[in-house]
């Protein structure tokens, strides 16, 4: 009996010591994040649900107004506006996600048959064009891409843009500048996973299956998935959420979602409005996580797809 | 051990910074204007008239400019200087405070005709600044012989093969859509409106359409080469042709025969500016009759203070600065929106800005 | 070497260098246990229990299988584990609840946990710093130690830099230099290979020997353990089976368990007895003063091998079935019935019958144990 | 043969690569020194943009402001990352779901919603209580929340990658549990610290939107301005501000890949 008692004890100042120790280092952290961004959120969401007072801040009484405006229902009746933006969002999304793995596939790949000396080198190469702020890198595409530039005039005399037309402002160039900005971040994980890989595996498959084609399916490729997942998590849930790119690249023909909840707030016109577009935001990146999760599970990838 | 320090460092410097904003905050203006729109010479004789610091921030559009007020901006802001048909909503929200007319001394300046403005009747909130009119720029190489018409924008006969942009601010694109259908600048009409955001939604899908661009970049977009027709006011097309004559030789600034904008930039100052005193001070001394003139002067915009007349260059009496009789008779103001019409606009000009 | 460790040498150029670590600085310490118990989650049991007296200056192994609990027990005595439940006391001091920067305990791991971010020579000062001792005098019992346990220039490498074998040295040299009551060694050879380990043994015994301090050294190798120990505790499912002398337990384990565990497989059941006769299932057999328990040890090397049929006492015919020859010795399976028994002959240059020869076993009635289960 | 063939091929798209992310930098560079107006002509090599900036008082406060915004939110976030990275690591055998999605929602949050989110809440605190004025305050907190994260994973990851004994060894030698944390854990995770550090640091100054919803009048970043900049009009000081910014990375990527050698070394 006194045996249990003291077992009790002892055991109870323990864990009152190790819950104490786990306050004290996590409490600081967790409270920052609940306070400056649990909180906040919560409030964006609770915008959504006001009604749009005259000049764009939310009033009570609460409504579901927002999100019927952002199906596009109106004073005018029903228009597909916010439904073009999100599906060029969609799009714009899949469209540069694709193009960034097609790239950064073989330059992954690449990197590891280099030598080893030279591979932190050539990581850096890949990652600094980031280090740089995105404003700068976007500004730099305009640059290249205004009317009258050697790519606008080269694209201009094959026949892709109309005469005097610059490849900015268009849908290409934020296609481009989307590519670009989250090139690195494909590359790295991919990196990885190709680091890890194999080669036992490889060269038996390429014993078993006489194609190179197959041989890299059957082997190489479900090595590199996990690293693909965690890219794609990467690139497309910010691409997504895109704000300065289409809205510097695009003119008024690339607006995306991001564009169009940012306008609601930095163009003072419907506070409600934007906060549903971001929970709509919301909902689609936590669709794409779990989606990634799930596929990363069911294909055997490890636990943690997200970084 | 290097970290504690650095820490300390970093504390100390942030402390030190914070406490010194808050201190700061005592002695200065905080003054939020369109760009490229004061002389810098007459904010450094306000600062040294009145010892104090002004700070000046930026915005290229009136819905900018609200949106920042409602972000927090009402308390940090001591002047803003918004257009004629954004006042009356300030006031309705209780964006702005009324004025102490006691404080302002040469409001007697004022030309009459702005005395008591239909967009703040007595004049309680605002004072001009300075009034100017939003016409189209375009490249003469390009066009020589351009139609003194809104077509040049909406007509693909007319400009075929070069790209163009619209106006940022939706109400000036509507406006001009509006003129050209025939409806007038200032049509408030909802059929109207209706055509006029199909017509925008119709040019909007045309490959030489480059985007909806504010006034002042727009004459930098032309002045590149990126467009060749858009939309800009008159002074900052004559501020800039002064900076590079060469470059704006070819470029050319005309109020389309349907009728365009008319505007007029007043001072107001936000509900809880942290320096209400100061921000009369400033409103005064912008009254002065000097200089009044010498902001013209440098902004190239016709001037509201009548005592500043006789200090006017003379390129300010003139074409495009004082608009022609025949122009000044089909200048408008911008309808100012409320309520229902203003909800109905929003959703008509989103609707154009996202397909 | 440090400065102040070459001034030393110098100093004293024709004496013998310095190492007061010959002559044990204080009084060794023993330990008390009682009553220890340790639960892991709601069911696992490290410790059921466990009294124990380890004498000062004492040797001690904790032997047992993994998961035995021995290197909980360690562990509590390094304070890295608080006992649910017991008293704990080394010198007389009781310490159940000290914590373990306070005990003057030092522990020598199984991974060595050399500070990666500390040379050697830092490593090796790093408990004389955090107890405040003046960098002079950390300087001067850094080289001693180094001195001691003949470290030469490994002192000022790298800890990457060092083999298994240094870094083994180097934990044992941080754990020596602060010249604890007690040293714990959590089974600090076991990541060695065979020839290393041996030579280590034999130097851990000789610095044991040299400080006279309390070492308590955890393994699961009964060989090790009956090379290094003075005694021995053999651990099983959180409970105390056996102490005492290597070979107490060796030659008279107390139950199955630990027979076993020293490595015996010639465990036969005890069907019926009468006096000294035991009946078993190799037949009957004549033992001396046998205790209580059903089961019969006989150890191989105990057993001697007559060609051909034989006949005496505790003389029983068998048939060889498997010889596998080591030189020194030849290890036999006989088969006597259906039972199968394995004995040890030495190589003395006699003749070692071969697999299919009838042979006689012979076993010294002194030498059958009983044991229980 | 066909190996050699894939090998020259990926050299080559390699370099086709290296072009496409460094080309724009390079123009921007390029033309900073363009003596002329110019987007599409180089017409000679001119310092007038750079020496526009000089005189420029906008330009330098918005320098400081960054730098001010990046070391004060770097070392907060540090403090605080550390501190969970810790906890997190102690604490890993106990089901801490909770902190995982709390310390991932700041990685995966989209910029724009986490700044309205920001931005609309501070707006409403100042409303209520008067405090939290949009400024380099609301944006130091902005940052530090969305570095948090980032300093806490890399710090878990450094004490994960550690051989556990290693906190037995401290405290078996007698450390104290503050000796514990100045001996031994904070020199063994520095390098964790300082590329933690470095991250925070290179995210805060990569960061646009957050900082631009949170912003106040006096607390533009040079982003920021970089921002109003093009919106006002492509003019080449621009050219000029983001040639400079180009260069201190270019520096900070040499910096780190000698100190990443000599580590090696």
């Amino acid at each position: 009996m006194a045996y249990a008692g003291a077992t009790v004890s002892a055991r109870s100042r323990g864990m009152v010591r190790e819950s104490r120790h786990l306050l004290f280092t996590v409490a600081p952290g967790a409270t920052w994040i609940v306070v400056f961004l649990v909180l906040p959120s919560a409030y964006l969401m609770g915008v959504a649900f006001m009604s749009n007072g005259t000049y764009g801040l939310p009033e009570l009484p609460l409504t579901l107004e927002s999100f019927r405006r952002l199906a596009g229902f109106g004073f005018l009746g029903w228009s597909p506006g916010n439904l073009y933006t999100l599906f060029r969002s969609l799009w714009q999304t899949l469209v540069s996600t694709g193009l960034v793995v097609i790239v950064a596939y073989p330059i992954a790949y690449y990197i590891t048959t280099c030598r080893e000396k030279w591979r932190p080198i050539m990581l850096l190469l890949v990652v600094v064009p980031s280090w740089t702020n995105q404003v700068i890198r976007t500004f730099g595409w305009m640059n290249l891409l205004a009317p009258g530039t050697p790519l606008s005039s080269l694209a201009e005399g094959l026949g892709f843009i109309p005469p005097n037309m610059g490849l900015y402002p268009s849908n290409f160039a934020v296609t481009l500048g989307l590519v670009y900005n989250f090139l690195p971040f494909m590359v790295l994980p991919l990196y990885a996973a190709f680091e890890k890989l194999d080669t036992a595996q490889v060269e038996a498959a390429q014993d078993l299956y006489a194609s190179p084609v197959r041989a890299f399916w059957h082997a190489v490729f479900p090595q590199t998935l996990p690293g693909l997942l965690a890219g794609i998590v990467l690139v497309a849930i910010p691409a997504f959420g895109m704000y300065v790119i289409p809205e510097l690249l695009g003119g008024g023909k690339g607006m995306m979602l991001g564009n169009l909840v940012a306008t609601q707030f930095s163009g003072g016109a419907n506070w409600p409005l934007g906060a549903a577009g971001a929970i709509l935001m919301l909902i689609a990146t936590f669709i794409g996580l779990f989606a990634m999760r799930r596929i990363g599970k069911r294909l055997g990838g490890g636990e943690e797809v997200v970084i | 051990m290097k970290i504690n320090k650095t820490t300390t460092l970093a504390f100390s410097l942030g402390g030190l910074m914070l406490a010194g904003s808050i201190q700061a905050q005592e002695n200065k203006l905080y003054l939020f204007n369109w760009t490229e729109y004061m002389d810098p010479e007459i904010i450094e004789a306000f600062e040294e008239k009145y010892d104090v610091d002004v700070v000046q921030n930026y915005f290229n559009s009136l819905p900018e400019m609200l949106a920042k007020l409602n972000a927090g901006g009402v308390s940090q802001y001591d002047i803003i200087v918004p257009s004629n048909y954004y006042v009356p909503r300030l006031i309705e929200t209780g964006l702005v405070q009324k004025l102490d007319k006691s404080k302002l001394g040469n409001l007697d300046n004022v030309m009459e005709q702005f005395q008591d403005p239909s967009f703040d009747p007595g004049a309680d909130y605002s004072v001009p600044y300075q009034w100017g009119t939003t016409g189209i720029v375009y490249n003469t190489e390009t066009f020589p012989d351009a139609p003194k018409s809104w077509s040049l924008l909406f007509d693909p006969e007319v400009n075929p093969e070069h790209p163009f942009a619209m106006m940022g601010d939706g109400q000036v694109s509507m406006g001009g859509a509006c003129a050209y259908l025939g409806h007038g600048y200032d049509c408030i009409d909802m059929e109207a409106w209706r055509e006029a955001a199909q017509l925008l939604l119709d040019t909007k899908e045309r490959e030489t359409f480059s985007g909806f661009t504010d006034g002042t970049p727009a004459l930098q977009q032309l002045a590149r080469g990126v467009t060749h027709v858009g939309l800009s006011y008159n002074g900052d097309y004559l501020f800039f042709k002064d900076e590079d004559p060469e470059t704006f030789a070819s470029l050319d600034f005309m109020i389309p025969d349907e009728g365009a904008e008319m505007w007029v930039d007043s001072m107001l100052i936000p509900a809880e500016a942290p320096n209400p005193d100061m921000a009369h001070k400033f409103i005064d001394f912008i009254l002065d009759a000097e200089v009044g003139a010498q902001l013209s002067n440098y902004n190239y915009y016709a001037s509201p203070n009548a005592a500043a007349e006789p200090h006017l260059d003379a390129v300010l009496t003139e074409p495009p600065v004082q608009p022609s009789e025949d122009d000044m008779q089909r200048l408008r103001f911008t309808p100012s929106l409320e309520g229902d019409a203003l909800q109905t606009f929003q959703q008509l000009w989103s609707e154009v800005q996202s397909r | 070497m440090s400065e102040s460790f070459t001034a030393d040498v110098t100093d004293s150029a024709d004496a013998p260098p310095a190492v007061d670590l010959e002559e044990p600085r204080r009084q060794p310490s023993s330990i008390e246990m009682q009553g220890l118990h340790k639960r892991f989650g709601a069911d696992t049991v490290a410790l059921d229990g466990v009294d124990l007296t380890i004498e000062a200056g004492e040797f001690f192994t904790l032997l047992g299988p993994s998961g035995c609990g021995k290197t909980t027990l360690l562990r509590i005595l390094a304070g890295l584990e608080d006992a649910d439940a017991g008293e704990l006391s080394i010198g007389g001091r009781t310490i159940t609840e000290v914590p373990p920067h306070q005990r003057s305990v030092n522990t020598v791991f199984q991974s060595y946990a050399l500070f990666p971010h500390l040379s050697v020579r830092d490593n090796l000062a790093f408990g004389l710093k955090m107890r405040g001792l003046p960098a002079a005098e950390r300087d001067a019992r850094v080289a001693r130690i180094a001195e001691f346990i003949k470290l030469g220039d490994l002192v000022d490498r790298r800890v990457e830099q060092l083999s298994g074998g240094q870094r083994q040295r180097i934990a044992l040299a941080r754990a020596l230099v602060c010249e604890p009551d007690v040293l714990l060694l959590d089974e600090p050879l076991s990541a060695l290979d065979a020839g290393l380990r041996s030579q280590l043994q034999v130097e851990l015994l000789r610095v044991q020997k040299r400080l006279g301090m309390t070492f308590v050294f955890v393994t699961h190798d009964q060989q090790e353990a009956m090379v290094m120990s003075d005694r021995i505790a053999v651990l099983n499912g959180g409970i105390i089976q056996q102490v005492g002398p290597p070979r107490d337990v060796y030659e008279r384990p107390v139950n199955a368990f630990v027979a076993r565990f020293m490595g015996h497989d010639n465990l036969f059941a005890i069907t019926a007895r009468q006096g000294d006769r035991l009946t078993t299932t190799l037949g009957e057999l004549q033992a001396e003063s046998p205790g209580a328990g059903d089961l019969l040890l006989i150890r191989p090397e105990t057993l001697d091998l007559l060609a051909g049929d034989v006949t005496g006492t505790n003389h029983l015919p068998a048939r060889v079935t498997e010889r596998l020859y080591r030189g020194s010795h030849a290890e036999y399976c006989l088969a006597i019935g259906d039972t199968t028994l394995q004995a040890t002959l030495n190589n003395r240059g006699r003749h070692l019958p071969e697999v299919g020869d009838r042979v006689t076993v012979v076993v010294a009635p002194e030498d059958l144990v009983t044991l229980s289960e | 043969m066909r190996k050699r063939t894939l090998k020259r091929g990926l050299t080559g798209f390699w370099w086709l690569t290296l072009t496409f992310l460094y080309l724009p930098l390079a123009v921007v560079v390029l033309f900073s020194f363009n003596a002329s107006n110019s987007a599409a002509t180089f017409t000679g090599v001119s310092l007038r943009w750079y020496k526009a900036l000089l005189g420029n008082e906008q330009i330098l406060s918005a320098f400081g402001n960054t730098l001010i915004l990046a070391i004060c939110s770097s070392v907060i976030a540090l403090c605080i990352g550390c501190l969970i990275g810790y906890g997190m690591y102690r604490h890993r055998h106990r089901k801490l779901g909770w902190l995982i999605v709390l310390i991932y929602l700041p990685i995966v949050l989209p910029d724009i919603v986490f700044g309205i989110s920001e931005m609309a809440f501070f707006v409403q605190i100042h409303r209520l209580t008067g405090l939290l004025q949009p400024g380099l305050l609301t944006m130091i907190i902005s940052h530090v929340t969305f570095q948090i994260p980032f300093v806490a994973l890399i710090v878990y990851s450094r004490f994960v990658g550690l051989d556990p004994t290693l906190f037995e060894a401290a405290k078996d030698l007698y450390a104290t549990p503050v000796k514990r944390v100045v001996h031994f854990m904070l020199p063994t995770i520095k390098p964790a610290l300082i590329s933690a550090f470095f991250l925070s640091f290179t995210l805060s100054v990569d960061d646009f939107v957050i900082s631009f919803f949170t912003a106040g009048p006096e607390s533009a970043t040079l982003p920021i301005y970089i921002w109003g900049a093009i919106k006002k009009g492509v003019s080449p000081e621009i050219n000029a501000i983001a040639a400079l910014m180009i260069g201190a990375v270019a520096i900070a990527a040499i910096l780190s890949l000698t100190m990443s050698r000599r580590r090696q070394a």
